[in-house]
């Protein structure tokens, strides 16, 4: 068994059980105490974040599964950002692929219809690999969004030997709900019945903290997961016709079941008969069907006279979908297998890792400015990078016209527009900017916040919201982690002097190459924004340059 | 000539959506117990111009490496070959 | 006209083509597929989208549903079907149109605007059109193939072609026989096509403020 | 049991554009005369509960036609068996 804890944190659970955990259960900390599932590590960062406002509905501090905001007439705009960065640099399709339905599921859970998506890649030089990685993934963004008829409205693509072994993939969705409908991740009372949809299977076992093992003589299989945006359409419609039934929603992800039924009991208890769990192998063993993460599956909390109506949505297309279990009022989370105790667990533990606060230190700035660079020289320079070439080689591959509301397309202005379904228009943007963030990590969190501010202006559009997601080395190295820190406090910085507050966020540690080195810093932001009178298109002819600023 | 015919398919532990959603909605609707499973891969048929087959199978094979036809951790490959006059078959 | 919007699992336009085809007033609903029973209906519309994930070849499965029996039986009875990309390779993949749609030549998926010829105006969805039309395409397997060229220059209804109308190669996105973009049957009760009427409905979403898409879809109107 | 392959290809007038760009690939990387000619397909691989391999074959065979999982205007088929121990491979 190999497990990510740290001596310190296998000290604690020992003495607030007083036993010795069985292997179960230290898999089930494992994957609730990782810093994928606990924010062990920045959750003191993300509490000093600027999330209120006036519109703010649902924000950083309520620790669901995306932010929202108000955007009139009782409707609520859902927000959410993520990275599936380390899958899809083993497997750029399906890494990517996965990636996209993972953030629609995180929408879904809130009740919300997604109705637009963005992709950010981050990619290396661009030699046989690093092509086989851009091809791969811009095709498995595609094939998930185009499949299930989101639209892929905008998105970055930049290149930097730093991700010549860890490409990043950011995936970011905007969904709509109205205001009073929204469904919480959490249960307030007990007797709710736990409903799960979808097969579980051998794939994506061990995703979140343990490394691959063999199973059944297959090597590797753990690692890999299979996209199937077919399965994940029939998620998303058949969520979204039940929410009236539901009292919670979580989508499975890192950690699979142990992680969705812990957190959704919320400090409540849990009772899950793991042999009524569907399989789509034979031969899974308990505690694995606990952690397998397998794609495309929900836990649903239902009242007990409301499972068959939600059970009989999925079963319309032949989507599994069955009755697993009850919340408790006795704060433990137990799992068992034919009446057998797999693992038992009390809630308060699996829910509060030790925090961790490492040494940080700060790196000398690196400022690396060439000397003697003609104007022409930095020109030609400028101009023939990869990153300023037309991105419609991306675009075009995406489905961004599906719902017949994206107003301004892709290529056609520095952000998108939407017709949102109350007739308001919605623009979106996402920036990064990995250069100036390895120089000055904290003047460079304030320099991206103010650049998607700009993007939305150029359209006409007030930012009303962002979500960040913080994508960094090993934290444990304290240069890494005063980055974070810094970078941290310049976005905080901004979005409090442009009023947009962070309803949301996420943090990808330990991106590095094969040597060990990290990424250069990379922080990025999405914001939201409304346009309060019209569309401002620009229009450049012939004869005119524009310029502004000092 | 040698044709040298390259499978490529998922490894027997990982997915394949197409594969069960063929099985479930096409197969199955004509005999369920009939077929116990389906997988979907791709095929490539390459014509080398070699007398030897086992040259012409290791040509195949590095060429599908390096020219990362196929992922290694997702996918298994495999190779066959059958020696043809030319320009048949 | 009463018709049916049919959605298979994996189907992404019903609700675009819904709120298209009340622009035209047309008495419209989506029906689950297998829900759908064709003799409540004077047309069918098959939308776009994935249905059954493409798996196989896109619309290969859907096309051997039930529901589809019952558009081939409308189909003969003379009654208004209308397929938009997946729909159309669904009515191809059925043996309702002729032909094949094949993966797009550069192998990509891809979504643009294009201009369509009008070539034949005798069918009742491009009745009353204007020459030249313009619309979205967003697919990867669009490229139609038919065996014999005779026959599919006969039942071509849209083609892809310049501004002006004229079906040059630069226009053809997908590497289409003869720039074909649409196709009708014998009866011309039938249409396929890759663009999508749907999405050039709305001037305010359309690049150059058109609505061209109404063109085909007032059919259903009235 | 019996594992019965399904190889569906372009007949040979009709364009296959991931054959011809891998061609090209090949082409670029060890000149013109090493390969003649390279096509791309899909392969079904179906294990059917069967002692017969002849019975497989024509099962899947009927399959094929009568659900279409071919395209007869474009593709040709070629149906494969080979008897397996159940469960293996
Ligand atoms: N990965 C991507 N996915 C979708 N759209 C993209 C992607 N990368 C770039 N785009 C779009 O291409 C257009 C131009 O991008 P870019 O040159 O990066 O603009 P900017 O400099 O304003 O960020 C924008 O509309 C952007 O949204």
């Amino acid at each position: 068994m190999i497990l990510t804890l740290s001596e310190r944190e296998m000290e604690v659970a020992r003495k607030v059980l007083q036993r010795e955990p069985n292997e179960a259960e230290w898999r089930m900390l494992d994957v609730l105490w990782s810093e994928h599932c606990s924010y062990k590590s920045s959750k003191v960062f993300l509490r000093s974040l600027p999330s209120e406002g006036p519109n703010v509905v649902m924000s950083v501090e309520d620790w669901q599964d995306a932010g929202a905001v108000d955007i009139g007439d009782g409707l609520a705009l859902v927000l959410k950002v993520e990275s599936h960065n380390h899958p899809s640099a083993v497997d750029p399709f399906n890494g990517a692929a996965t990636g996209v339905g993972g953030i629609l599921r995180d929408i879904i859970s809130k009740g919300a219809m997604p109705i637009a998506l963005l992709d950010m890649i981050r990619v290396g030089e661009l030699n046989e690999k690093g092509k086989w990685l851009l091809r791969n993934i811009i095709a498995g963004i595609g094939f998930y969004g185009n499949s299930v008829g989101v639209p892929v409205v905008g998105g970055e693509l930049s290149f930097d030997s730093t991700y010549n072994d860890n490409p990043l993939v950011d995936v970011a969705c905007v969904g709509i709900v109205d205001k009073g409908s929204i469904v919480p991740s959490v249960v307030k009372e007990p007797g709710l019945r736990l409903v799960l949809t979808g097969f579980t299977g051998l794939d994506g076992l061990g995703g979140a903290s343990f490394a691959s093992r063999k199973l059944s003589g297959n090597d590797e299989i753990g690692a890999v997961q299979i996209a199937d945006p077919f399965a994940g359409k029939i998620v998303i419609d058949s969520t979204l016709e039940v929410i009236k039934y539901v009292d919670a929603i979580k989508d499975l992800g890192g950690g699979g079941l142990a992680v969705a039924v812990t957190e959704m009991a919320n400090g409540l208890g849990a009772i899950v008969n793991l042999e009524k769990v569907p399989l789509r192998v034979k031969e899974l063993l308990p505690e694995e069907i606990i952690i397998s993460e397998t794609q495309e599956r929900m836990l649903f909390a239902v009242k007990p006279e409301n499972v068959e109506k939600v059970c009989s949505k999925f079963k319309e297309f032949n989507y599994p979908c069955e009755d697993i279990g009850e919340i408790t009022p006795d704060r433990r989370v137990k799992f068992l297998y034919n009446g057998k105790t797999v693992a038992d667990l009390p809630s308060e533990l699996l829910l509060s890792p030790p925090l961790n606060l490492m040494p940080s230190e700060r790196a000398p700035r690196r400022y690396n400015v060439p000397k003697d660079v003609t104007i022409e020289e930095a020109i030609n320079k400028v101009l023939s990078h990869p990153d300023l070439v037309s991105k419609e080689i991306v675009y075009s591959q995406y489905d961004y016209e599906v719902g017949t509301s994206t107003l301004v397309k892709p290529g056609e202005a520095d952000s998108a527009v939407l017709e949102l379904p109350n007739g308001r228009l919605l623009a979106l943007k996402a920036d990064a900017n990995q250069d100036l963030c390895s120089e000055d990590p904290y003047e460079c969190g304030k320099s991206i916040v103010a650049e998607s501010f700009r993007n939305l202006s150029t359209v006409g559009a007030r930012g009303i919201a962002l979500v960040d997601h913080l994508q960094f080395g090993d934290p444990r190295k304290p240069h890494v982690y005063q980055d974070f820190i810094e970078s941290l406090r310049g976005i905080a910085e901004a979005s409090r002097f442009f009023s947009t507050p962070i309803v949301g966020g996420k943090v990808s540690f330990h991106n590095e190459d094969k040597d060990g080195n990290p990424i250069k810093p990379t922080p990025l932001v999405v914001m939201a924004g409304l346009i309060e009178d019209k569309v401002v298109r620009n229009e450049v002819r012939e004869g005119t340059l524009v310029l502004l600023g000092n | 000539m040698i044709k040298v015919e390259l499978i490529i398919i998922n490894k027997d532990g990982v997915r394949d959506p197409e594969g069960e959603t063929l099985k479930r909605y096409v197969v199955d609707e004509v005999g369920k117990d009939k077929v116990a499973d389906v997988r979907v891969g791709k095929v490539i048929v390459i014509k080398v111009n070699s007398s030897s087959r086992e040259e012409a199978e290791k040509f195949v094979t590095r060429l599908a490496e390096e020219k990362r036809l196929y992922n290694p951790i997702v996918h298994k490959v495999i190779v066959r070959s059958e020696k043809i006059e030319d320009g048949n078959n | 006209m009463r018709t049916a919007i049919i959605k298979f699992p994996g189907t992404t336009c019903e609700m675009d083509v819904l709120k298209a085809l009340k622009l035209v007033k047309a008495d419209a609903e989506i029906v689950l597929f297998n829900k759908f029973d064709p003799d409540h209906y004077q047309g069918v519309v098959l939308p776009g989208g994935f249905s059954f994930g493409d798996y196989l070849r896109a619309g290969s499965i859907a096309a051997n549903s039930e529901a589809i029996k019952g558009v081939k039986e409308m189909a003969n009875e003379g009654k208004l079907v209308l397929g938009i990309c997946n729909g159309f390779q669904i009515l191809v993949e059925a043996g309702i149109l002729k032909g094949a749609l094949l993966p797009n030549l550069n192998l990509r998926f891809v979504t643009k605007w294009v201009w369509l010829r009008v070539k034949r105006k005798d069918t009742p969805f491009t009745k009353e059109s204007k020459d030249v039309l313009f619309m979205p395409i967003a697919h990867a397997e669009g490229r139609y193939f038919l065996d014999d060229e005779e026959s599919a220059s006969e039942i071509a209804v849209l083609q892809y072609a310049d501004e002006r109308g004229v079906p040059t190669s630069e226009a053809n996105p997908n590497g289409s026989l003869m720039n074909i973009a649409g196709i009708t049957n014998e009866g011309e009760n039938v249409l396929g096509l890759m663009p999508h009427p749907e999405r050039a409905s709305f001037r305010s979403i359309s690049p150059n403020g058109s609505s061209d898409g109404l063109h085909i879809l007032k059919v259903f109107g009235g």
